[in-house]
């Protein structure tokens, strides 16, 4: 192709014909091949270990979302429950679970009898079959309904977990020879139960609903304090870390004088994102307990415990977001008058925004998941009392989801860990609709230029 | 050095408007502009002439401060605007910069729509009570950098969207929507055809009548129609600086002869 | 506002004892439901010596005794009277997967030949321990090799076995005897009992018993150390060893025939008892033979009920405090 | 209910004085906008800024100070002999402030006896420690007393300074007051104190470690802290004999972060090149989400997937076959299943970068016949070098401070060894053990906690210094 | 349409390198360039002009197939370089990139030293066997680029360093340091003064001996000075297409004929 008679012909690069790839050419798209598909499998490594975990989550958790529970024909005598008569709400209280305990084990015996189903467990195992819970549950309708009692009333009662997990695959007649606390006699009646039409399985509202429930009730354990809790915590996590974050990217970045003191303070926020969690975690105790005075076991302590643990995320997200926008964007905005505050606000800024979001994706997903620094302010905790409405309910005492999950993986109950699972799913289900905003306005700030 | 003062003769009738002395300008270790003295005078074009490379777009940029925003630039020496030294601590930038606007050589339109490129200044400076107003100065702005035509169905379309001319005359109304005092044009039809070219000239031929505009270009023919005084910079000095006939005509200095006789543009 | 719930920390092995105490007492009482922290009697005995305030806990749990140390440190921040309840007893237990080798008995002796970092020859000189399968402690064994999942160090259970089966068993098989007679002094020759191999046979586990389980199910050979109420929950996955010949169960870690068993607590600050509504009534309630009693919930659970109950309850009752 | 209400009045000073000195700003230049100085929002947020600012600051100081001078003056008024057995003041009080609440639902506080109150408390559902005293109500209507002074005067003093503040700043307002100077001052003054957070926050970190740790080094040879080789901690319970040698924990951290680096930054990278460069926007708008969801799962679930499903893997598929070990936890596992977790710690911040590297970038080079990896390779990841530094730094941060998959996937135990295939544990690790565990808490084995933690602490800051030298001195800055 | 299709008498004695075949060109529903027909021949320069915004650069970017990397944009019809169709499917547009070189209208300089930016495409095509050979293909290309003299002693400073005239002449130095066959040129002059113009002529006029030279520009002298055959755009439209002289001395259609009366350059 080339001419001879030119003083000087390069050998070029792109010489010969387009269809035909010379060596070289070949051998840089191989490369170029190559280099793409590592980044696909780059790609899908990442979306198959998802996949892998999300199975394996899925796998175990889903079944906390169902439950069993059993219709019992509970009798409710007088003679037990409100002697007087006058069912004055005070004298009534005095009768307290232990007291309703016996009832409940006679009226199951009787429900299973005239159920006309035999069985020759003993009242105690037989008793075994229900949760610890529904004496409680049963003292609560009598006090609240006084006028229950003398009556006979249809109660659904909770099944115990390990009947629960019966009927969800996890217990099983081998398992149950070999289990302390619970016999395959126990599972024949459950079944049959099941057939009579006194024992269902249905959708578990109670798991996003009810509170922490004692090791010896995993089939009453739910969610409720802790939703509230992790919802209380991430709204003054978003609340601060975000503009505060930003506001502080945006002075480093932008305005800080560049000598050795911002170069101190830079290398210093991405060294906070080392800090081990739990640090965090005396840090607030001596701040916000100690010396603030704020109540322990609360949102608000939690809240911004994880605020300063997600700041260095944000920042440092919000920083290299900000570095990246051309200068001659800003010079654009400064040539036509605009303050150097303008044109970060009206140009750098926006044009920042998905590495922002993403900052604040992933700092959140941080924060939500955590649960060490939560450890020393009392957030780890058994708590049962749902906390009120903000902002005072900031200040009572609340747990969060991953310490839910923290605390049921480390219970003795295999039924905890089935509940631990679902744990995870709810908090990923919140993670998702807490970024969903993000992701989708990261979307629309996204271009090019 | 021995460089040509003709500055001091050459202002007499007219008010000056800028006042540049001693004015040196390092970016790190080079030495771009080197001592220089220069008054530009109220209501005149003046057109600064020279080599690529020998500071021109340096210099436009000190009367604006844009190289404030250069860490690596350091500028010394008094540059004064009605009389104020533009660099005096008291003085804000940002309204100095509002006073003298700036078209850059290289076209940076903001990754927004067409309308609010031109908006975003008089909207800033709040020269606009309401939205008709505001879309008569867009309009009229567009119009006047000649793009009003081109652009006109497509105004929420992104400004990065545009050719390359059509930019230029992007940043070129987007300037004069905030009517500076001054106007720093570098090399503002360098992407543009003859016939855009004479419409920016007779832009700036229009504005000479209230303002003052200076305008860095390479075309000694385009220097010649709009300006009236001409600066011709050669690395880092200011050869010589007079009427812009009388330095097209008879130059003094024998560098600016040379360059003016290379003249092929 | 001020604070109306009781509030509790400490020890993760009276944990769910204090859990199950806490929620049947919201359930029968007006106060709100007691607040029940983890994270370990150490951490916990550490907040409720930070001194007396509404910002501080009520109630420390702890699976030993508090230490004087820590009773200075208390009176150093006011915190001076203090009411030790003494709730009963955890037993300690050796377990290994259901479907694994045949560890049904083992005593003192064999676990400190299996684990002791270096074992004294017959001439008292220490050398690194040789045995790497449990057929080299005892022929008695199973033949498999030696992997033992122990609790870390931070946990009160590491304690209780290195004291009582560790250091009993350095005891029994005459080692100690032997370091003595080559002239090493009392405390070198604990030190050189107790002190656990550290090549990967002997796994220590600083997470809870759930890790251990875990762990001992992804591994046949695996034996682990649980807490009694632990296995009793998981008696379908694992199987229990006798140690010295006993099978421990409630009743005989209660009667002291199983050696390997440990009190456990929770201190009240007594200043708080008048400030802090229900914090009396859940002592006493915790204490009650309806829930600490042998046929209580929390015996069904798996807690060594104490055979000394009622002195507790007066105890409690009274607001004795120690001395 | 009143701090809300005066909220509100604050709220509605601000507007006013937004609208006012907006108002007359306008006002004084005939309505011309274009003779003000400033935008006219800049004279209205000049006026909202100085009626809000000291009136909020002022209100903030004083719910502080406030209940804490009340306590004291209620304190220093309470009959000492009335005290309960054992009880103090500071817990009486907490009873006082309890009445005091109570009381509120009574028609006439202050005329109450003690069984009146009694009553009214036990009805209200108000759960006293004690009995209530005479003393105790007393106090507690002393204490409602000082409290609506306090409350009325609080409210009057921050409204009145709300006010001189508007008033202040519409006085000032003209068409020649440098109105968004001083508003731009006033923010900038805001993002300075978001700045100093963040630095408060290490000083905070630094000063909470640094008395323990003293106290630990008290009680420790430095030299053995930092020099030995062996990590045996003992009870105190039963008197020193604890060997704290910080070097292995420092070597596992190191090896496990390592790995999990050597696992994420190069999948997160190509990730991030891939769905930046490669993928169509479909594609990337839906994995880069999924991808994130990997930094969201709860570290709990890595530790059990290591433990349970990756340890036993690598022991049976290599370690075991190879002789290298028969650990199910072992540095490989762990710094694999984090790797896992970090990738899109570098994948989502390193793609947001790359993406804002400007087109014609890539078009120069394309230009040039580059392909598509040699563009990204030689032009565009260096130009977007410190941002992707900058989220290798925050994994790598990440997998320094991660506890639980380490204890489950690494094991807890300290070694100092090359193969990958043994126990260790890491620096992180041992402080959350050491802090939580059963040790004493005033005895070297809590202690070395925060040492551990300080230590650890100028390491990181060294890497830190390390990685802004390298971006320094590699950084290509386009224009 | 009723453009003129000179295009097809125009080529007899040379061989034509690139042949457009009814191309279109959409950016989303922007018609922006319309059915063009053209023949350029080998070993020669050919001028683009017309006025800002006709499509230009646009058609330009079709030849390397730069139209590519913008996502709205869509080309139809049949582009051949020696007869090879380049949206063909197996072409590969690395190697036609390689083959057809560019300098765009906006220089863009690489955030790397001057001489890694020159040094960029000889190093990725292997051009050079060690760093002599390498540092001789830097030098010469620079001094093509009529830039040499002012970057000697700076090679290692960075490419965004340097003057809005200086980038522009980086990027030819670029260009050409990689020898394409084919050199498309998006006014390469726009930024240079009437010397550093003249020499970049100078190297067109020598690159022409080899290589087939396609340049744009808004100078009808520059057209004159340096092209042999001229295409005359409008809206999109190739509205005339031949030998320079031709166009510039007796345009066959009205718009050409205007255009360049309107002459002013
Ligand atoms: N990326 C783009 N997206 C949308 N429209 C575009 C884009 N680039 C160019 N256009 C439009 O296509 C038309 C042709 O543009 P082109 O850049 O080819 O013009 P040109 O002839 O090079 O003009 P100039 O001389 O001003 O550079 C113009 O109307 C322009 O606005
Ligand atoms: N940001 C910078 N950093 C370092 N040196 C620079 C920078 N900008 C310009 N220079 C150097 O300063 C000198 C003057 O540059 P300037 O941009 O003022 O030239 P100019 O006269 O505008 O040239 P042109 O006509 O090519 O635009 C040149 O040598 C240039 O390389
Ligand atoms: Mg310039
Ligand atoms: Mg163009
Ligand atoms: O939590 P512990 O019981 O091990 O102290």
């Amino acid at each position: 192709m080339t001419d001879a008679t030119a003083e000087h012909v390069p050998s070029g690069a792109g010489q010969g014909s387009l269809l035909a790839k010379d060596a070289r050419t070949a051998k840089r798209n191989a490369a170029e091949t190559r280099f793409k598909t590592y980044g696909l499998i780059a790609v899908c490594i990442g979306i198959a270990m998802l996949i892998l975990l999300m199975t394996s989550i899925l796998s175990n958790g889903l079944s906390a979302f169902r439950q069993t529970t059993i219709q019992v024909m509970v009798e409710l005598p007088e003679d037990k429950l409100d002697k007087s008569g006058v069912r004055d709400p005070e004298v009534m209280a005095k009768v307290t679970t232990f007291g309703y305990k016996p009832l409940l084990r006679d009226s199951l015996i009787a429900t299973v009898a005239t159920a006309g189903i035999e069985t020759d467990l003993d009242p105690k195992d037989l008793e075994a079959l229900v949760s610890d819970e529904s004496v409680a549950q049963l003292r609560d309708f009598v006090l609240a309904n006084p006028e229950v009692i003398g009556q006979t009333i249809p109660v659904q009662v909770l099944a115990n977990g390990r009947i629960d997990g019966f009927f969800k695959g996890r217990v099983t007649y081998e398992s149950a020879a070999l289990d302390n606390n619970v016999s395959p006699e126990q599972l024949q009646l459950a079944e049959a139960l099941k057939e009579a039409g006194l024992l269902r399985t249905g959708f578990n509202w109670g798991f996003l609903t009810l509170p922490d429930g004692s090791d010896t009730r995993p089939e009453a354990a739910g969610l409720g304090v802790a939703i509230l809790g992790s919802l209380y915590m991430m709204l003054i996590v978003l609340a601060l870390a975000l503009p505060i974050g930003v506001a502080a990217s945006i002075y480093l970045e932008e305005f800080a004088p560049q000598n050795r003191w911002t170069d101190l303070i830079e290398v210093n926020i991405s060294n906070l994102a080392a800090v081990p969690s739990i640090v965090f975690g005396i840090l607030g105790l001596a701040i916000f307990i100690n010396f603030a005075g704020l109540p322990q076991s609360a949102p608000i302590v939690g809240g911004l415990v994880l605020t300063l643990m997600t700041l260095p995320t944000i920042i440092i997200a919000t920083r290299a977001a900000l570095k990246a926008v051309p200068p001659s964007i800003r010079d654009a905005a400064l040539g036509l008058g605009a303050s150097k505050m303008q044109s970060v606000f009206h140009h750098v800024l926006p044009l920042a925004m998905p590495g922002i979001l993403t900052g604040t994706i992933i700092g959140l997903a941080q924060a939500l998941g955590e649960t060490a620094p939560l450890l020393l302010i009392g957030m780890v905790a058994f708590v049962r009392e749902y906390p009120s409405g903000p902002p005072e309910g900031l200040f009572d005492p609340a747990t969060a989801l991953p310490v839910q999950v923290f605390n049921w993986t480390q219970r003795s109950d295999p039924a905890f860990v089935e509940r631990a699972s679902g744990a995870i799913i709810v908090l990923l289900v919140f993670l998702l609709l807490m970024n969903l905003t993000a992701i989708f306005l990261r979307r629309r700030f996204e271009r090019r230029w | 050095m021995n460089d040509m003062r003709l500055t001091e003769r050459a202002v007499d009738q007219e008010t000056t408007k800028i006042t540049a002395r001693k004015v040196q300008v390092y970016y790190g270790d080079n030495h771009a502009i080197k001592n220089v003295d220069v008054d530009i005078a109220d209501k005149t074009v003046t057109a600064f002439i020279g080599p690529s490379g020998c500071g021109k777009s340096t210099f436009l940029r000190c009367i604006n401060r844009m190289n404030d925003t250069i860490s690596t630039a350091r500028v010394t020496g008094d540059i004064l605007i009605d009389g104020e030294d533009i660099y005096d601590k008291r003085v804000d930038p940002v309204q100095l910069r509002a006073k003298v606007g700036m078209v850059f050589q290289k076209p940076n339109p903001f990754p927004k729509s067409i309308y609010d490129n031109v908006a975003y200044g008089p909207r800033i400076h709040g020269l606009s009570s309401n939205k008709a107003d505001l879309d008569d100065i867009v309009e009229r702005s567009l119009r006047r950098a000649a793009l009003w035509g081109e652009v006109k169905d497509r105004l929420a379309a992104p400004g990065t969207g545009l050719s390359g001319g059509q930019q230029q005359r992007l940043c070129i109304a987007r300037a004069v929507a905030t009517s500076p005092e001054v106007l720093l044009m570098d090399e503002p039809c360098s992407a543009l055809d003859p016939i855009a070219t004479a419409q920016v000239e007779e832009l700036i031929d229009e504005l000479r009548q209230n303002y003052s505009v200076v305008i860095v270009t390479h075309s000694m023919q385009q220097a010649a129609r709009v300006s009236q005084r001409t600066a011709f910079f050669h690395l880092g000095h200011l050869v010589e600086y007079g009427e812009t006939g009388k330095i097209f005509t008879s130059p003094e200095d024998p560098r600016t002869e040379s360059y003016i006789s290379g003249r092929i543009g | 506002a001020a604070r109306d719930q009781v509030q509790i920390a400490g020890s993760s092995t009276v944990l769910p004892y204090a859990s199950i105490v806490a929620e049947a007492f919201g359930e029968n009482f007006d106060f709100p439901t007691p607040v029940v922290e983890s994270g370990g009697s150490s951490a916990g005995l550490k907040r409720f010596c930070e001194g007396v305030g509404e910002n501080t806990i009520d109630i420390a749990n702890a699976s030993r005794k508090i230490r004087d140390g820590e009773i200075e440190a208390c009176a150093a921040a006011g915190v001076t009277d203090i009411i030790e309840v003494r709730i009963g007893y955890d037993g300690i237990v050796f377990a290994s997967q259901q479907s694994g080798p045949a560890f049904n008995e083992f005593t003192p002796s064999q676990w400190y030949l299996a684990l002791a970092a270096q074992i004294p020859g017959e001439d008292g000189a220490l050398a690194d321990n040789p045995n790497t399968n449990w057929t080299d402690v005892d022929a008695a064994l199973p033949d498999a090799p030696i992997l033992a999942f122990i609790p870390g160090t931070k946990h009160g259970t590491r304690e209780v076995f290195e004291e009582k089966v560790i250091l009993q068993g350095c005891e029994d098989t005459g080692a100690m005897e032997r370091m003595m007679a080559a002239g090493m002094d009392e405390d070198a020759t604990e030190e050189a009992c107790m002190s656990i191999r550290a090549d990967g046979r002997s796994v220590d586990i600083d997470g809870d018993y759930t890790e251990t389980l875990a762990r001992i199910e992804s591994d046949a050979n695996g034996v682990g150390v649980f807490g009694l109420s632990f296995y009793e929950n998981n008696t379908d996955k694992l199987k229990v060893a006798t140690m010295g010949g006993v099978v421990p169960t409630t009743e005989s870690i209660a009667s002291g025939e199983y050696p390997v068993s440990r009190p456990l607590y929770f201190y009240i600050k007594k200043a708080h008892i008048a400030a802090i509504p229900g914090l009396k009534e859940f002592a006493e309630f915790f204490v009650s033979d309806d829930i600490s009693g042998p046929e209580g919930p929390l015996a069904e659970y798996g807690l060594v009920s104490d055979p000394e109950l009622a002195d507790t309850q007066a105890v409690v009752s009274d607001e004795t405090t120690m001395q | 209910m009143t701090i809300s209400w005066l909220f509100l009045i604050l709220l509605a000073v601000g507007t006013m004085a937004f609208l006012m000195a907006r108002g007359r700003a306008l006002a004084s230049v005939d309505g011309d906008a274009r003779n003000l100085h400033s935008l006219p929002i800049y004279y209205g947020l000049n006026g909202l800024l100085t009626a809000l600012t000291p009136a909020l600051a002022l209100l903030a100081v004083w719910l502080i100070v406030q209940p804490i001078a009340i306590d004291a003056s209620v304190k220093g008024s309470f009959p000492i002999g009335a005290l309960p057995e054992g009880g103090t003041l500071d817990l009486v009080m907490s009873d006082v402030r309890r009445v005091a609440d109570g009381l509120d639902a009574a028609d006439a506080p202050d005329a109450l006896s003690v069984e009146e109150a009694a009553t009214l408390l036990g009805s209200g559902g108000v759960a006293l420690g004690t009995t209530l005293t005479t003393e105790v109500l007393t106090a507690a209507q002393q204490y409602r007393d000082s409290r609506s002074t306090m409350n009325l005067f609080m409210v009057v003093a921050v409204l009145v300074l709300a006010l001189i503040g508007g008033a202040w700043a519409v006085m000032r307002t003209n068409g020649d007051f440098r109105a968004r100077n001083v508003v731009e001052r006033g923010v900038l003054v805001l993002l300075i104190a978001a700045a100093s957070i963040a630095v408060l926050t290490t000083l905070g970190i630094v000063l909470s470690m640094i008395f323990e740790a003293t106290n630990f080094f008290r009680q420790y040879q430095w030299t053995d802290f930092f020099f030995s080789t062996t990590w045996k901690p003992s009870f105190s319970g039963r008197g020193g004999g604890s060997e704290l040698g910080i070097l292995p924990l420092l070597w596992g951290t190191l090896y496990i972060s390592f790995i999990a680096l050597v696992v994420a930054v190069p999948i997160g990278l190509f990730a991030a090149i891939y769905l930046s460069e490669y993928a169509g926007p479909k594609f990337r708008s839906l994995a880069k989400p999924m991808i994130e969801i990997l930094a969201g799962i709860p570290t709990i679930v890595y530790g059990l997937f290591a433990l349970v499903t990756v340890g036993p893997l690598l022991r049976d598929a290599i370690a075991s076959p190879l002789g290298l070990g028969n650990s199910a936890s072992s540095v490989m596992t762990a710094g694999l299943v984090m790797g896992v977790m970090l990738i899109p710690f570098v994948s989502s911040l390193s793609d947001d970068i790359i993406n804002a590297v400007p087109q014609a970038m890539r078009d120069g080079s394309l230009g040039l016949g580059a392909t598509k990896s040699e563009t990204i390779r030689q032009v565009i990841v260096p130009a977007a070098l410190p941002g992707i530094v900058g989220a290798v730094l925050l994994a790598a941060s990440r997998a320094i401070g991660e506890t639980m998959i380490v204890v489950l996937g690494a094991g807890a135990a300290a070694r100092l060894d090359l193969n990958p295939f043994e126990a260790m544990t890491t620096v992180t690790v041992k402080i959350v053990s050491q802090l939580t565990g059963d040790t004493d808490f005033a005895s070297p084995e809590t202690l070395v906690a925060f040492a551990l933690g300080l230590t650890l602490f100028v390491i990181t800051l060294g890497l830190n210094v390390l990685a802004l030298y390298i971006v320094r001195k590699y950084r290509e800055q386009y224009e």
